[in-house]
């Protein structure tokens, strides 16, 4: 254990240990200085489990590790109690300048203070959703996704649905090959709350609490708009596609394009029929991709994801349009590490796009500068290539998390009266109108 | 020659002490021998418990540094008691939820978490202790290749918990297990099993039988094995058949140890929470303990946590009560 | 269901041998007969059954783990696994792939992907001082309710048996501000003076949790043997203690070793403070857990390889009860322990 | 009825036979005694015709019927054990009143029978305490009352009495005897204490190292033994015996001669044989009217004096020099019984003479029993 | 140096006092045997000698040493359990070789003790049999080599040879005998069999209900008994009593007169004594002479005969009517012990007379002895 005084210690994953050595030299030719070593801890792949060793290392004071890499869903906490390293005291400028400039907004809103507007947390690197689909599936059912530009043109939900029920009957529908025209993540899980009925809800010019500013709070002073005609309309359309539209609480004009199955799925839930060959499309986040890649059957295209009403149509403002909740994660310090100057100097180093472009072709994870993703390579990012521009279309089009210090409140009831809209314990207007009461009970 | 001289007299530092303790009472004895397990105790039981107790009394803090705010007393058990605290709504509704039979009994920590564990413990306890003692039963006899029965027998009480849960979440999982369609063709389950309170509830209380069965079956085993044979000799000649001398000698004799495994198993049963983490989730089967770890890990509010577990040792304490008398009833030493 | 103990083993090996030349009676109307006129017969049956049942129920999820880890990941959510793994074809050993189809390298990547001899390693490491700590101390404790008088027995078995009323959780918070705290004591023996990072970290905890049941089991057989045996120890010449060590623990063994497994086991597979009191890293003793878990992402799980490392986790403790059991069904307690 | 027959019963441990080719016939209504050695055999014996060990060889009938397949609770017996045995958990009356209510006898019955029962075994108002309470004799007396609160056909009775003092011992015995004329029951007795074989039984089996020596009422075993075994070992203290040869002119042994007729007596010059005497047939040479007809006289030396109370046991040395060996006993030494009031001091030197009528003659080499008793004398002694 | 002390010891459980205030004084190299009744608090007095048990009141001291707080492994003793308490998990070897290994005696040493031990008890060749599979009274061997194995300074023995056949036993009696003068160690002894309390013991203890009656040598025990209990008690069969009152002219009950002057036995007129005579001191008419002086006759019927090889005893009825209860004796009925040979049979009128220098007289009430032999007749009976 004897680490000497120059190794940080950063907190990440499995998957950034695989490429430790690379990430190191990325840092030196950056600019960071030789005598500092990085060494990569690979944290709890399950992101709940972090921010419980996280909570608790913080919580004790603990001295390790030197850096955190945090869930973007969750970071806002820690900084909201001002356990992680105020960072705006103590970058450079020139570091502060370019990510108040040139980063994603919406990754640098889930990295700030929202009342000081203080940069706590450094973005490495953001995630989006993209709809992914069989084109060879799609293709033998006689659409041309690459004449019809389907990468950067998102269709509505009318579209999308129609194209899928089509495609999926074309193939022998429900009782053909594939089980499932169309997978998404419809568990009783935080996501649920943050990502998938997050921006459903929002491409139909729906919202938690009015406008999108009022996401990061403040709480207790911004209106609670779950119990309206938008959302109710996203959960409807949500049952047309399980259950059909002859169903209760359905909207007419959507088809069946699943089946009730997604009450249960999360994303490898949602994944592994798509990959294994039993469904043509599916939302989900670009990890997919070089899995698919590897051991997938056909050929994966990509799109945005589809909207509710046309963008800027929204009731409030930032609704409307193709929307892509924002996941990703970002680099704190421990304040309490006896490394903090050393491990201030890599952060300096990280949010450089050498550093960026290493993590994009090394482990698919997209830069948290847009600029830096138009700029890459298609050659070197492996599996990624082909997928760029709608990368950098949805990188455009994101929906921040909705993180204040009652979020994990606020997420659990969401989910779970979501959840009992979808499976029919309550109709669309019980469940939202009992979801308004709680929600403005944790808003007190 | 008639006095005794030991050649090698212990003069090892570590009889001293022994010695000194051969004289004193029973009670001085009884007390040397429970320092180590008290020491321990106070460190990792007693001090933390402590402490805890100390944070209930005090409000939660969800936006400061430090998790605690001011002094409240007992107001967040009250608020827990009454549906008022800000428990995550992690819980459905069970008063709504088809299918199960729910009754309403007031605030979510009533109504859901405790009835759903109170239904858990019951049924699995049954199960279990009925299963264990037909496996303990069946492990006692002496037959060729008994070794091996009983190593498959008590192995499921091997598994780690993590996987135990995913064996069974993956059995119903519509993707990848056989479980849900059979199920559904039987007509047992709904079509969203792993959605479904009462469907999830058979799964999470199957998957624990499963395991646990095993930790019975090893405790009654031990029981059997310490009986005195020649008991069954007398028993009969008595003239008393198989099931009487199972009725009047092997289950007075192995209730102490019997009594003991229900009563641990029950409250293991009661803080159920890890399998149900790994299988199904906390949301489809809301247990007490769930209660206490999101509170604590999701919505950080250490409080509510603190005064949701204490509540809980509150209902299982009146459950060791019922089994305490029992156990002194059968002969169990505790008086 | 005590079937055999009816009558002696031997009986059992006549009544086979003398049973033979009823063949050619009516299969299922011979057999009846045979169950009405003799009882043992049916006992036997009954036996055979149930063990058979125990059989089927307790194995078949180690059967379709096995499956599970055989099946290529590409494969999941192709078709359920019932039988077979995923992507079985037997038609596949024509064309030269004796795998058929499935992926017994899962059981390699496991120790490919993540250092998981290690991760059993410290967790076998963990839960054997762990056993012994709690062997060691709840025999003394378990001796002193099982077979001694003395006022506030019963107060103190209350004390003892509080601990278990607590989910785990609730002991959380103080003891990692304790453990994380820096004791400049402990500085010289470990790295940076704080228990986190380090076995006893988890194995403290852990087995202070587990001490009230391994007291009571150890309480339970301890107050059955007879005091005449322990007299005898201590005329012949031990003190009290070593008659404790030398002829009650011995002869409580079914209870010794049943305390032990379960306290073996139950510290290997403990969840929660094994997730919390290292950073995961396998040279940080991070136990089996860790390993298990580090298959699971967000995003990617390798279901393969959890189910791979889990058999293969299983197997200390399985080897574990093939050794316990011996002790646990030894018959010691046969013919002299008698008052 | 319900006589119990052994048919060949042999039982054989790993290393161990222990009970060989049995052959037993203990009819209805007797009071059969086991005797023998310890680990000889008898509790084997027992646990067979119980049925709670199976006969390695051999049948065994009980009433007529074979049982020898049978469980235990079909043989109509009841057994009291060597070891004890009672339910740890009963008290006193539940272990009493075990059998009973397995047979679910109406509650009053129940209590009738265990009063009964405790009477007999005078445990009267002990009813409630748990076994761990109650001293050895205690113990044993639960367990017997155990066994004869069930009046079975065949009371099976592995040393019973051994915990008790002699007064209890003897109020058992009596208690016991009545028991059987009362019930009518066949009872089978292990015993080592040779007051209660000699006093309670019909008949003896002796047994030695699983092998039956002799089965006959105590006066025959005591008074025509049929080999050296149940001379030797009937009888407290037991007889005396000298290796010696058969002479011309009778028995001579380096220590002692008797004078007989060889041919009279069915024996061979030349032939080895043993010559037993017991010690209340040796009498002082000034009692010797008490011998129906006494040998020649012998000179002897005391030895050890071991008064009784009721009578006193001499040990003599037939010659100054023979030491003593550990059992106080062996070539040249002897045993008799006086009476207590017989002024006697160790290291006199006294003259006995034997009752010839009591002499017994042994071969030797086979063990087997020559003659009881020699007949009159015909030639006058020296 | 290793007496035995025990002052004021009494022990008491929740309802039953088991020793009352006892007070004994056991000498270095005596060796002293406790009888009683079952339950009289024997074994609880051992225990206490022991340090098993903690006694209520009173100090124990061995060697001049109070040793009531030390531990038994200090006291310098070894046990033989009246339950044999062999440890089931270690086999013969073990068993014995226990204590010395304990105190880490080289193996050698240890081997060739326990090689001894076994000799002595006849155990060679059994060293790795399992107790589980032994007989009874092979398990009390190896109890009784567990203990003689370490020499100690006081042995206590718990009926050791209760489960032993009589051979067996007198061999152990002696080989035990043996010990104790060899090793020259103080022995406590508990049995229920008199021959052994008789042969055995330097002095025996009687108690009774926790209360020592009488401690004296057997013989004395024998022939002047304290009281009423230990008359009764020590002898087998025991003594004969019938209650009366004095008169002018001698003892007067129901059945029987003895006339003698109750001046010179310093008895009153008017008091309810307990005349006592032992079944040996009772002689037909005709032997009359085998006593010192005679009573005068009483005429009496035989009642029951019991045949012991031996000697047999003859219960009779003073009177025909009198109803023989359970027991065979009570008020009116009389044991006599005849030789082996009389010829008598039972229901037949008899005329017999008691032995006056063995007569006993108690004071019922208070059961203490007043006399112990009638003095020589100074009127010639009627
Ligand atoms: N643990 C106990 N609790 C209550 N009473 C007891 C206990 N142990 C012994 N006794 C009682 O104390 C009395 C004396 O018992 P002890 O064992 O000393 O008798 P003993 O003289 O050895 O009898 P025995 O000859 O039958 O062995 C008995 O009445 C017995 O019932
Ligand atoms: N389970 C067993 N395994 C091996 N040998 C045994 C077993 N039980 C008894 N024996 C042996 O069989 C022989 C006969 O034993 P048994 O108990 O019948 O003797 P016993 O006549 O009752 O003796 P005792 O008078 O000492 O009680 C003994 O030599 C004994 O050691
Ligand atoms: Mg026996
Ligand atoms: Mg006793």
């Amino acid at each position: 254990l004897g680490d000497d005084d120059d190794t940080i210690e950063i907190d990440a994953d499995e998957e950034f240990a695989g490429i430790e050595d690379e990430l190191q030299e990325a840092l030196w030719d950056a600019g960071l200085d030789e005598e500092i070593e990085i060494t990569i801890l690979p944290g709890d792949f399950e992101t709940d489990s972090r921010r419980a060793d996280y909570t608790s290392a913080l919580d004790a004071g603990r001295g390790s590790p030197d850096i955190f890499m945090m869930d973007s869903g969750w970071t806002m906490p820690f900084i909201l109690r001002e356990q992680v390293l105020n960072l705006e005291e103590e970058l450079s400028d020139e570091t502060l300048e370019y990510v108040e400039n040139d980063y994603l907004d919406a990754a640098v809103d889930t990295a700030t203070h929202p009342e000081t507007g203080e940069l706590f947390a450094l973005p490495f690197f953001p995630d989006y959703p993209m709809m992914n689909y069989r084109k060879d599936l799609v293709e033998e059912a006689g659409y041309d996704p690459e004449g019809e530009d389907w990468s950067t043109t998102p269709m509505s939900w009318q579209e999308f649905a129609e194209v899928v029920e089509d495609v999926w009957d074309y193939h022998g529908g429900e009782d053909g090959d594939y089980d499932y025209g169309f997978t998404t993540q419809a568990q009783a899980y935080e996501g649920l709350s943050c990502c998938t009925f997050n921006e459903t809800m929002t491409s139909w010019g729906g919202a938690y609490f009015g406008d999108h500013e009022n996401l990061f709070g403040p709480v207790g002073d911004r209106p609670v708009t779950v119990n309206e005609e938008p959302v109710h309309d996203t959960i409807r359309m949500m049952r047309s596609f399980m259950y059909g539209p002859d169903e209760d609480d359905t909207l007419d004009d959507f088809p069946q394009i699943s089946n009730s199955d997604l009450v249960e799925f999360g994303e490898e839930e949602a994944r592994s029929p798509f990959t294994g060959g039993n469904a043509i499309f599916m939302r989900n986040w670009p990890y997919v991709i070089p899995i698919h890649a590897d051991e997938g059957e056909g050929e994966i295209g990509t799109m945005p994801l589809p909207y509710g009403v046309e963008e800027g149509e929204g009731e409030y403002e930032g609704t409307g349009g193709s929307s892509h909740a924002l996941g990703g994660w970002h680099f704190t310090i421990n304040p309490n590490s006896d490394n903090v100057d050393e491990s201030l100097q890599v952060l300096e180093a990280v949010a450089s796009e050498t550093v960026m472009n290493t993590v994009f072709e090394e482990n698919g994870n997209p830069p948290p500068v847009p600029e830096v993703l138009e700029n890459a390579d298609p050659d070197a990012v492996g599996p990624m290539g082909d997928h760029l521009d709608t990368l950098a279309f949805v990188a455009e089009r994101t929906v921040p998390r909705p993180v204040t210090d009652v979020w994990p409140d606020q997420a659990a009831s969401i989910y779970q009266e979501v959840h009992d809209a979808y499976t029919g314990e309550k109709t669309a207007e019980e469940a939202m109108s009992d979801l308004e009461g709680q929600l403005e009970g944790s808003e007190e | 020659m008639a006095t005794e001289q030991p050649p090698g007299e212990d003069t090892r530092l570590l009889m001293r002490p022994l010695n000194w303790l051969e004289t004193k009472s029973e009670a001085v004895y009884a007390y040397f021998l429970l320092a180590p397990a008290f020491a321990l105790l106070a460190l990792v039981a007693f001090y933390p418990l402590f402490q805890t107790l100390r944070y209930s009394l005090f409000a939660d803090e969800t936006a400061g540094a430090d998790p605690f705010g001011e002094f409240v007393g007992l107001s967040n058990y009250v608020d827990v008691l009454t549906g008022n605290a800000d428990v995550p709504r992690q819980f459905i509704d069970i008063t709504t939820t088809s299918g199960f039979p729910f009754i309403e009994l007031g605030s979510p920590f009533l109504r859901q978490a405790l009835f759903v564990t109170l239904a858990f413990v019951i049924i699995s306890v049954f199960f279990e202790t009925l299963i264990g003692f037909g496996q303990a039963l069946v492990l006692d006899q002496d037959f060729k290749g008994n070794r091996w029965v009983r190593v498959a027998v008590i192995i499921p009480w091997a598994v780690p918990i993590v996987i135990q849960g995913m064996i069974f979440f993956l059995i119903f999982n519509p993707n990848i297990g056989f479980g849900s369609d059979l199920m559904q063709g039987l007509g047992i389950f709904g079509s969203n099993p792993l959605a479904s309170t009462r469907d999830g509830f058979i799964i999470v209380t199957v998957a624990d039988i499963w395991k646990t069965a095993a930790f019975m079956a090893l405790l009654i085993l031990a029981g059997l094995q310490s009986i005195d044979r020649s008991l069954y000799d007398v028993a009969k000649v008595s003239g008393a058949t198989p099931w009487q001398r199972f009725k009047y000698i092997t289950l007075p004799l192995v209730a102490p140890a019997l009594i003991v495994a229900m009563l641990f198993r029950t409250m293991d049963a009661m803080r159920i929470y890890g399998l149900i983490d790994a299988s199904v989730g906390c949301s489809t089967v809301p247990s007490m303990t769930c209660l206490v770890i999101i509170s604590l890990e999701q919505t950080r509010r250490w409080a509510t946590a603190s005064a949701v577990a204490f509540l809980t040792a509150v209902v299982i304490s009146v459950f060791v009560l019922v089994y305490l008398v029992f156990l002194r009833d059968s002969g169990g030493d505790l008086q | 269901m005590s079937t055999e103990e009816e009558q002696h083993p031997d009986i059992a090996a006549q009544q086979q041998a003398a049973g033979e030349p009823e063949i050619d009676r009516g299969l299922i109307e011979g057999w009846a007969a045979k169950m009405i006129s003799n009882p043992e017969r049916a006992y036997k049956a009954a036996f055979y059954t149930f063990t058979i049942a125990f059989l089927v129920t307790t194995l078949f999820p180690f059967y379709w783990l096995f499956m599970l880890a055989l099946t290529p990941s590409g494969q999941f959510g192709r078709d359920s696994i019932v039988l077979t793994p995923g992507g079985f074809d037997p038609s596949l050993l024509a064309e030269g792939d004796i795998t058929m189809g499935t992926n017994p390298g899962a059981f390699i990547e496991v120790f490919t992907t993540l250092p998981f001899h290690r991760f059993v390693f410290n967790s076998f490491l963990i839960a054997t001082i762990g056993t012994v700590l709690v062997l060691f101390v709840a025999s003394l404790a378990g001796y002193v309710f099982g077979r001694l008088q003395f006022r506030g027995k019963t107060p103190l078995l209350l004390l003892v048996l509080i601990v278990s009323f607590f989910p785990p959780a609730a002991f959380f918070v103080p003891l990692n501000r304790l453990f994380n705290r820096n004791f400049d004591v402990l500085a010289p023996i470990i790295a940076d003076g704080s228990l986190y990072n380090h076995p006893s970290a988890i194995i403290i905890p852990v087995s202070a949790l587990y001490l009230p049941l391994a007291i009571f089991i150890l309480m339970v057989f301890y107050a059955q043997i007879p005091d005449g045996l322990e007299d005898a120890a201590r005329v012949e010449g031990t003190t009290r203690l070593g008659a404790l060590f030398r002829v009650i623990v011995p002869l409580s063994a079914p209870g010794v070793a049943t305390a032990g497994v379960l306290s073996f086991i139950t510290i290997y597979n403990e969840y929660f403070f094994s997730s919390l009191m290292t950073d995961g890293r396998a040279e940080n003793w991070a136990p089996m857990l860790e390993g298990v878990l580090g298959f699971q992402g967000q995003y990617e799980t390798l279901f393969n390889l959890m189910a791979a490392s889990s058999i293969i986790a299983v197997l200390p403790i399985a080897i574990l009860v093939i050794v316990a059991q011996e002790k646990i069904v030894s018959g010691l307690t046969q013919g002299a322990v008698k008052e | 009825m319900a006589n119990v027959k052994l048919e060949n019963i042999t039982k054989r441990y790993e290393d161990v036979t222990a009970v060989d080719q049995m052959n037993l016939d203990v009819e209805h209504g007797e009071f059969l005694t086991l005797v023998g050695p310890s680990g000889c055999g008898k509790s084997t014996t027992m646990e067979t015709i119980a049925g709670l060990t199976l006969p390695t060889e051999g049948t065994v009938e009980i009433g007529g019927r074979d049982v020898t397949d049978l469980p235990p609770k079909d043989r109509g017996i009841s057994m009291v054990f060597q070891n004890i045995a009672l339910f740890p958990h009963m008290d006193v009356y539940d272990n009493i009143s075990f059998g009973l209510r397995l047979r679910k006898y109406d509650q009053e019955e129940v209590d009738r029978r265990v009063e009964d029962a405790a009477d007999i075994v005078q445990l009267e108002g002990m009813m409630d305490r748990m076994p761990s309470e109650m001293s050895g004799g205690q113990r044993q007396r639960v367990a017997i009352a155990r066994a004869i609160v069930r009046d079975p056909d065949v009371f099976l009775m592995d040393e019973p009495l051994a915990n008790l003092d002699a007064e209890l011992k003897v109020h058992m015995r009596t208690q016991l005897q009545r028991l059987h004329k009362q019930l009518d029951t066949t009872i089978i007795y292990v015993t080592h204490d040779q007051a209660q074989a000699m006093t309670m039984s019909d008949r003896i089996a002796v047994i030695n190292s699983g092998v039956l020596q002799q089965v006959a009422s105590p006066l025959e075993c005591y008074n025509k033994p049929k080999n050296l075994f149940v001379a030797g070992f009937i009888g407290s203290p037991s007889m005396n015996f000298m290796d010696g040869e058969i002479t011309e002119d009778g028995f001579s042994s380096e220590y002692a001669t008797v004078n007989f007729d060889p041919d009279a007596h069915g024996v061979d010059v030349g032939q080895q044989v043993t010559m037993g005497i017991r010690p209340e047939d040796v009498h002082l040479e000034r009692d010797q009217s008490n011998a129906a007809e006494a040998t020649r006289t012998f000179n002897v030396v005391t030895d050890v004096l071991e008064p009784m109370g009721d009578e006193q046991f001499v040990y003599l040395l037939m010659e100054r020099d023979v030491e003593a060996d550990a059992e106080g006993r062996g070539e040249g030494q002897l045993l008799m019984s006086l009476g207590p009031d017989e002024d006697i001091a160790e290291g006199e030197e006294i003259s006995v003479v034997f009752d010839r009528e009591k002499i017994h003659l042994f071969d030797t080499n086979s063990g087997d029993a020559i003659v009881h008793g020699l007949q009159p004398k015909s030639v006058p002694e020296p």
